[in-house]
């Protein structure tokens, strides 16, 4: 921790970066998202077990700086959203300075304290806990015990069911939905302007929450991340009503691996799963 | 919006199967329709006037007729409603022959199917605007890319049609490989000799602007309305001033630091050089990489002895930005250089053919040299190691083509014929000599060509073996040549004095970089796309810009000259108006919502997306966004699809037209 | 039940075009003893309906005197007026109203009115200004000074030419800079300039302002100069509003809904809500 | 009004006869995330000592999504049929007292001048029973803006858990006492018990702040840079808005089921969204999520209870607790009482 | 009613150079066909976006098939290329959240191939026939359906 402070500090003091977003203390040890604009703001910074909230979404929320870069402390799994920004021309490498800690996983519930049985679903198949991509790096790797996936099972389960179950299952889900948009927000990768849910005329999805307008809504926004999701569950985390929506985002992004071949977020140079294509793309189920 | 529905029963083919009196009756009472009739033939002029009375007795905003299909009479109606005064593009078609009458035999539900298809038709039209066709002006001007004969026979036959030409050539003089060929196939005739008066009419036509030594920089712009800007390379020769005496050249005295490129290396050439003598222009241009003056600032003889002030030592690139409105694309090709892989390249190389290493190892325009009367031998077959004239010579024909392991996959098409040809010339030559071709099989499709190919074995008594060399060496004075005889069975040795290698034809270096500035797209070898390899090609897939010759594919030289006749065709044929009209189905950016991701731009087969800067009024950049150029969008809409955010639409078929069609099917 | 979210069924009975982009509806309700209980007074407003579309608020742009059309008058901005532009003679639309405060027209009475408005700003004050009108005689001086960028973006031109011609009445029209055609033969000018130039006496007078944010600010110093008290100067509130009955929050500004406390609002009131409108 | 005793198996049979009435019952899902209409008493959750859903019982007079009425286009013209009547008499057992004093404050918005008989129909069909809290945690503050964890505003019974398991009924309004008269069987008298409720310990909420004073500094603080960084971190998702008891921006859209048919719905709508005050003109005079989440605060603290008397909150936690960012309208209010 | 006289509604998206100019052909060439499918005629595949086929579905459609050039013969290049990749993953996703994959289906169907556009859009109908009305969606599309009193 006082290496972040250092590091920001430095940053602050030379001017190489207008601010930095990162975390803070709130009550117990829940941190919260922080931007740090002075060096006194710097000595606010932590980084703990419950940096959970994946801070590249500012990058597009909080206005740019007149000059420098912007600091952004990134885990290394929230930084795939930032190599993913880069490729969709959102942000520029150059005008983010990357602090990238090596992280020891985060908690799955904030108000808990971190143990074994807390662990963010998003840390169990984590392979980024020390960060490739980065101007500055901190913290060391610790051996974590980390519990069983229940996601993946999860996914296989529904993958298993009928179609009326899938389906049944999904309306449950869905049918709780308020359409309150915070999956869309916390996101870093829902930047449009407008989203097409907002989208007057013609209307594409119905903004009215009910069972219709949810599957289409859900639908949609899982169809505009097919392919794109990096894995954070930002999404997960803040839906008011509990729809586990990464269940959905992840079976996509296992589809773009085993069919395409292709991991959102790995590199900037990469060529983008969706907007490219190859010759010989699978075709099996056309006719 | 009122709207009519005009039902055809196009005589018994719909009418059969279709009832249309009741279609057009239930369509009547679709919500926006203001009157729904049926009509015999609704094509016919009384059809079409039934149509047009319609719209001025109602008062109608809109048409939809339920016909045959759109790709039949989708223009006749919307000229039709036209004339009455509604926007041809409030106009749709319902398919209720094709997809209904024709193939449907139960009046009932085929009736119902009509039923649902001008439904469907009426809201899409409820959604339509009134779309003018885009009006792009034409700017009768023709740029050519690329000298050589594909070139100049496309120059020549625009500006015979009366249009202006700008030709531009990368090297200092036009003709290109056929002016370093000595004879062609399958007549034998002096290729110079039918090149020549060719190239001076090009420099004397008046209405081709020829620009030698010269590359296209950048272009802008799309089809009747390209910018372009060609980099004019320092010649350090004014060309206006100069009246090609050729003192300069005469008393140059860096004469052996120089290779020609034209004698491909076989002979040295001043710095101040024309390519060779009947260069077009004939003006020289000074080799700055050998030239004792910019070398060590010193000598300027040339300067001195020009009478004409016509040397310009400071001379530095001009950029011409020419506006033009079709461009083809003659860059031909070059041989494949076989000596050693080049770095970066995926292909190996024939290193154990020796190339490069044995000096008496050559390609075939090498030998067009050395057989060309006006070549560095004056056509005596001399071999370059120590000029002896060669008993036996061994031809390797399909060096680098047809191989996929080590070079190209595709047949370069023309060393069977020259290869036939070179040992022809060779037997001409030297009448006691043997020559070996070794050889695939031969490929001599084309007129006289077989005869010409088997004239040379049967009459000059060329020795063809079927059969691949597997190495080459030097000993005494012989190049050794190790290969089978394939028919036979049997290795072969041939203790040869040359050895001739058909190297493959490949694309120019620098075409994938000029096919990325033009915007249009080229295979993995380097050579340019065809728009359709059957019903397009000469056409490359931006509008305006057609191909010619071997900057598509491996050509020989009729072939090169009536596709280069057929670009120029196609030129005219965009030439032939001053205005160019195109549906207005095209792509369009609400800049408001555009957020820049540009999977727009990713996903356009045409390059037509473009980035825009948004500014305020201070001129600070608020945001960048996608721009459709209308001139190059063909409006598939397949960006439509892509973006997330639906900023951009297909004018047509936006997504609110669709989704009323979708919306009319499935109702009831 | 009640339901105060259902409009009544209204006929489009004439389309007038204003400009290319603003158009007027003429309507009548469909049932007739609806239309006879329709009352109103000048400032209110109505949410008209296309159904399938969506509601839309606009003023009522007739004046209370003249009760044989509602008119609105709308310029095409989104997805509702786009489907009013939509609609034909005899099509049905949805409206309810009227609702929110209205131009105090009693305190009006016996005092000299400067209606001042800019391109569709006319709407509201054409209502008032006519109902003045047609009660000419209890009121005293009446200037009319309204302007638009361009010729061609006047609206209810005929009106204008009616106003012009009456004695009794100070018609100014003008048109910005650059905006005039050959034969345009009223002021040039934008409308600050040209209230400053034609000068009413703040006296004994209230102003009626209504128009694009930017022509109300540059217009109310030069009000103040000639004397015009705060209280005296009105206006109305644009905000964006849903169900016009003061629930649905989207208008809520400091304490006030505009849609119910609103949308007319002095500037004395106007200076005390937060810059949010 | 009366008090009686319930024990926790005659709540059960209570709810069962209800539902065999034709009532709706309503009680907190087991999830813990939002309420339930329950087909059976086994679904009961009934948990004085649990954290609030994550969702307030408001869906229930004021639904996320509710159609106004339907409309069917014609040829000839168009066609409004009325939604179909709210009849359906609903119980709702286990309500927290800050859900339920909900109520009332919504109550204020829903009828001044004119009437919102949707949300009136359902309150006046509405019998709701809370469960005296005995909860708290960093994040609610029921005792700051008013209310308590026994307040009984909006509710028409209050039960108190025994420390036997039964529960001591307090019947609070006139709608209470007519309901429990008709299910006076499952009930005991606590006068012939000489039963009182008994003071459960629960701690209070830690959170504490003085709505007059804070209401006094925003009555004069529109302007002030303490708004300014409240904005930084907020993503304006509007989670917030929608989990809130007492939040009620809504919106009218048209839902067409098919082409020519549909319902004009009222949809929850929030104002920390930045489309909600946008202009079709693209003008929006709230334009960041600064001005947005001062709306909020001032709205909920300021406007509301200038206009109706009432503090928009009861102070339940929820905006916290489910805010993604940790944005902490407990601690927001601390900060200003000591400004 | 027995249950095989259900008859099912199917919309089909097509391209106009390849699929729709095919079936047109089926016409000319007088191929009979079911009756139950009704084309969409759009450029080209790369312009359907997978939300028209929701939308299909959402307003009452039992079956949606989507047709274009085959690989390589795409009038605008790679359109179909790029449609492939998007239906592939929207398919997927239809499939995982209980959308039978029998009710969605995908075809090349050339200008030329007259036949094989019978033997798809006859082939897509029967299936989608086997499957029967498709009441899902219907059932969650309640909320805005005019009460029946």
């Amino acid at each position: 921790m006082a290496e972040l402070k250092e590091i920001a500090k430095e940053l602050l003091t030379s001017g190489t970066v207008a601010y930095i977003i990162g975390y803070a203390s709130e009550k117990n040890d829940k941190t919260v998202p922080f931007i740090a604009r002075t060096v006194e703001d710097a000595e606010k910074l932590v980084f703990t077990h419950h940096s959970v909230n994946n801070l590249s979404v500012y990058l597009k929320r909080i206005k740019k700086p007149e000059s420098g870069k912007v600091g952004l402390v990134v885990k290394g799994c929230d930084l795939k959203a930032v190599v993913a920004l880069i490729q969709e021309s959102q942000s520029k490498r150059e005008d983010i300075y990357i602090i990238s800690p090596k992280c020891n996983t985060v908690v799955s519930d904030n108000t808990k304290p971190w143990n074994k049985d807390n662990i963010a679903s998003k840390c169990l198949s984590c392979e980024v806990r020390t960060p490739s991509l980065f101007d500055a790096t901190f913290g060391e790797i610790e051996t974590v015990e980390l519990p069983s996936d229940e996601q993946i099972e999860l996914i296989k389960k529904v993958e298993a069911m009928s179609t009326s179950e899938k389906w049944e299952f999904w309306k449950n889900e869905f049918e709780k939905c308020v359409k309150c948009y915070a999956c869309r927000q916390a996101c870093p990768l829902c930047y449009c302007d407008q989203c097409i849910v907002d989208k007057a005329s013609p209307r594409w999805i119905d903004s009215s929450a009910t069972v219709q307008g949810n599957f289409a809504w859900n639908m949609i926004r899982a169809f505009h991340l097919s392919g794109r999701c990096i894995g954070c569950e930002e999404c997960n985390r803040v839906c008011p009503v509990d729809i586990p929506l990464s269940l959905l985002n992840r079976k996509m992004s296992m589809f773009a691996v085993s069919e395409y071949d292709y991991k959102a977020g790995t590199s900037i140079e990469e060529p983008t799963l969706v907007g490219t294509y190859k010759l010989t793309d699978n075709e099996d189920f056309i006719k | 919006m009122k709207i009519g529905v005009f039902v055809c029963q196009c005589g018994e083919n719909i009418g059969k199967t279709v009832d249309c009196v009741g279609v057009a009756k239930s369509c009547a009472s679709i919500p926006g329709v203001a009157v729904s009739m049926e009509y015999k033939y609704m094509c016919s002029d009384p059809g079409q006037n039934l149509v047009k009375q319609a719209i001025a007795d109602n008062g109608l905003d809109a048409v939809v007729v339920a016909a045959c299909s759109p790709h039949m009479h989708e223009k006749t109606f919307r000229k039709a409603a036209n004339g009455a005064g509604i926007n041809p593009f409030l106009v749709e078609i319902a398919n209720i022959r094709e997809h209904v009458s024709w193939i449907h035999d139960d009046v009932p539900s085929g009736s119902l199917k009509a039923t649902d298809l001008i439904r469907s038709a009426v809201e899409k039209v409820k959604n339509n605007a009134p779309l003018t066709t885009i009006k792009v002006p034409v700017t009768k001007r023709a740029l050519v890319i690329g000298g050589g004969i594909s070139g100049i026979q496309a120059a020549l036959d625009i500006a015979n049609a009366g249009y202006e030409v700008v030709l531009v050539e990368k090297e200092p003089s036009i003709g290109g490989h056929m002016s370093q060929l000595s004879e062609t196939f399958p007549t034998l005739d002096c290729s110079q000799c039918i090149l020549t008066p060719r190239m001076v009419e090009v420099y004397q036509h008046p209405k081709i602007k020829l620009l030698t030594y010269s590359e296209v920089e950048a272009v802008d712009g799309f089809i009747g309305n390209f910018k372009v800007k060609i980099r004019k390379k320092a010649r350090s020769v004014i060309d206006e001033d100069c009246n090609g005496c050729g003192m300069c050249i005469q008393k140059c005295p860096t004469k052996k630091k120089a290779y020609s490129e034209f004698e491909e290396g076989m002979a040295f050439r001043p710095a101040i050089y024309v390519p060779f003598p009947q260069a077009v222009p004939n003006i020289p241009v000074i080799d700055r990489s050998v030239c004792t003056f910019y070398k060590t600032g010193k000598c300027k003889i040339c300067e001195t002895v020009c009478g004409r002030k016509a040397i310009d030592f400071m001379q530095e690139d001009t950029i011409l930005e020419e506006e033009i409105g079709a461009i083809v694309v003659a860059t031909g090709f070059k041989l494949y250089k076989i000596t050693k892989p080049e770095p970066g390249s995926p292909y190996e190389g024939y290193g154990e053919y020796g190339y490069g290493e044995y000096k008496d190892v050559i390609d075939g325009l090498q030998f067009e040299r050395m057989a060309s009367a006006s070549g560095p031998t004056a056509g005596e077959m001399k071999r370059p190691s120590d000029g002896k004239e060669p008993k036996k010579i061994v031809f390797i024909q399909c060096v680098g083509s047809r191989d996929e392991s080590k070079g190209f996959s595709y047949c370069s098409k023309i060393c069977c014929m020259y290869t036939a040809k070179h040992a022809m010339l060779y037997k001409h030559k030297v009448h006691d000599g043997e020559a070996y071709v070794f050889y695939m099989d031969i490929r001599s499709g084309g007129k006289m060509y077989e005869e010409f190919v088997r004239r040379g074995i049967e009459e000059d008594g060329a020795k063809y073996i079927r059969g691949r060399v597997s190495r080459l060496y030097e000993e005494n004075g012989k190049i050794i040549v190790k290969g089978e005889d394939t028919l036979a069975g049997v290795p072969i040795t041939i203790d040869a004095d040359m050895v001739v290698l058909a190297t493959a034809m490949v694309a120019q270096k620098e075409a994938p970089k000029l096919a990325q500035i033009l915007g249009i797209p080229y295979d993995k070898h380097g050579f340019m796309s065809e728009s359709h390899p059957k019903l397009k090609p000469v056409e490359s897939s931006s509008g305006g810009i057609f191909l010619a010759g071997a900057a598509n594919a491996p050509k020989d030289i009729p072939e090169s000259v009536s596709m280069a006749s057929a670009a120029a065709a196609k030129v005219m044929i965009l030439f032939s108006s001053d205005i160019l009209e195109r549906e207005p189905v095209i792509a369009q950016v609400d800049e408001s919502t555009c957020v820049g991701c540009f999977y727009c731009q990713k996903v356009c087969a045409y390059n037509a997306v473009e980035r825009k800067e948004i500014k305020d009024r201070n001129g600070k950049l608020i945001k960048v966004v996608a721009y459709v150029n209308e001139g190059l969008c063909q409006g598939c809409g397949t960006c439509n699809a892509t973006c997330p955010s639906k900023s951009v639409e297909l004018i047509g078929f936006k997504d609110e037209q669709i989704f009323a069609q979708i919306c009319a099917l499935n109702e009831i | 039940m009640e339901n105060i979210y259902k409009p009544d069924l209204a006929e489009v009975k004439e389309i007038i075009d204003e400009t290319a982009d603003t158009r007027t509806l003429r309507l009548q309700f469909k049932d007739p003893e609806v239309h006879k209980a329709f009352s109103f007074k000048a400032g209110q407003f109505g949410e008209y309906s296309v159904f399938g579309e969506g509601e839309c608020t606009f003023c009522i742009a007739s004046p209370p005197t003249r009760m044989e059309y509602i008119e609105c008058t709308f310029k095409l901005v989104g997805k509702v007026t786009n489907a009013l532009r939509k609609l034909n003679v005899g099509d049905t639309i949805g409206l309810r109203g009227p609702y929110g405060n209205s131009f105090p027209l009693e305190q009006m009475k016996g005092k000299n009115i400067v209606f001042i408005s800019g391109g569709i700003g006319l709407a509201p004050v054409r209502c008032i200004t006519w109902n003045v009108l047609d009660l000419r005689n209890e009121f005293k001086d009446i200037t009319i000074v309204y302007g638009a960028r361009r010729v061609e973006d006047l609206v209810y031109k005929n009106e204008l030419e009616q106003w012009k011609a009456m004695k009794d009445v100070k018609t100014y029209i003008t048109v910005d800079p650059g905006g005039e055609t050959p034969d345009w033969k009223g002021e040039v000018g934008f409308v600050p300039s040209i209230v400053e130039k034609v000068a009413p006496s703040g006296e004994n007078s209230i102003a009626i302002i209504c128009g694009p944010p930017i022509m109300i600010k540059f217009t109310m110093p030069v009000l103040q100069k000639l004397g015009f008290k705060e209280e005296n100067i009105i206006t109305t509130l644009e905000n964006r509003m849903k169900c016009g009955l003061g629930k649905c929050g989207r208008c809520n500004v400091g304490n006030v809904y505009v849609c119910k406390d609103g949308p007319v609002f002095n500037y004395t009131q106007m200076k005390a809500l937060p810059d949010e409108y | 009004m009366k008090d009686y005793i319930i024990t926790a198996e005659n709540i059960q049979l209570l709810v069962n006869d209800v539902l065999k009435q034709g009532w709706d019952v309503v009680s907190e899902s087991k999830t813990g995330v939002n309420f339930n209409a329950i087909k059976d008493a086994s679904e009961l959750a009934i948990k004085s000592d649990s954290k609030p859903s994550k969702l307030s019982m408001k869906d229930f007079f004021f639904p996320k999504t509710e159609p106004l009425f339907f409309y069917r286009q014609s040829h000839d013209g168009v066609e409004l049929v009325d939604a179909s009547p709210i009849e359906k008499k609903t119980l709702f057992l286990g309500a927290k007292p800050c859900d339920a004093a909900a109520i009332p404050v919504l109550s204020k918005v829903f009828n001044w001048d004119y009437k919102d008989e949707f949300y009136n129909k359902r309150v006046e069909n509405s019998v709701v029973v809370s469960l005296k809290c005995n909860y708290s945690d960093d994040y609610c503050f029921c005792t700051s803006i008013g209310l308590s964890q026994k307040a009984e505003q909006g509710s028409d019974a209050m039960l108190t858990e025994q420390q036997d398991g039964s529960y001591f009924l307090h019947i609070v309004t006139e709608k209470g006492d007519e309901f429990f008269k008709m299910y006076s069987q499952y009930l005991k008298d606590t006068q012939a018990e000489n039963n009182k409720p008994v003071e459960s310990k629960y701690p209070e909420p830690a959170v504490k702040f003085d709505q007059g004073k804070v209401k006094g500094w925003l009555d004069a603080n529109f302007e002030h840079d303490f708004w300014n960084n409240l904005g930084d971190v907020c993503l304006g998702c509007g989670q917030c808005t929608f989990v809130c008891p007492t939040c009620h921006c809504f919106d009218i859209v048209d839902e067409n089921c098919n082409y020519h048919e549909g319902g004009r719905m009222k949809n929850w709508d929030s104002c920390q969204l930045c489309l909600f005050t946008k202009h079709a003109s693209g003008h929006n005079p709230r334009d960041g999520q600064t001005k947005r989440y001062r709306q909020r605060i001032q709205h909920k603290f300021k406007y509301y209870e200038d206009k109706f008397n009432e503090v928009l909150c009861t102070g339940c936690g929820r905006c916290t607790r489910g805010c993604g960012v940790g944005i902490d309208i407990g601690g927001i209010m601390e900060r200003i009482d000591k400004f | 009613m027995a249950e095989n006289s259900f008859e099912p509604k199917i919309t089909a998206f097509v391209c106009n150079w390849c699929t729709y100019t095919g079936a047109d052909l089926a016409g000319t060439s007088r191929l009979k066909q079911q009756t139950n499918a009704r084309l969409i005629r759009l450029p080209c595949t790369g312009r359907i976006d997978p939300v028209f086929i929701m939308k299909a579905f959402q307003n009452g459609a039992d079956g949606v098939l989507v047709s274009g050039c085959h690989p390589g013969d795409c009038h605008y290049n790679a359109g179909n290329f790029h449609a492939r990749r998007r239906w592939a993953m929207f398919k997927e996703m239809m499939d995982f959240l209980g959308i039978d994959n029998k009710r969605l289906h995908f075809s090349w169907v050339s200008a030329s191939e007259g036949k094989k556009w019978v033997d798809v859009i006859d082939g897509v109908i029967n299936t989608v026939r086997e499957q029967g009305p498709f009441t899902q969606y219907k059932d969650i599309n309640k909320e805005t359906e005019i009460p029946v009193k």
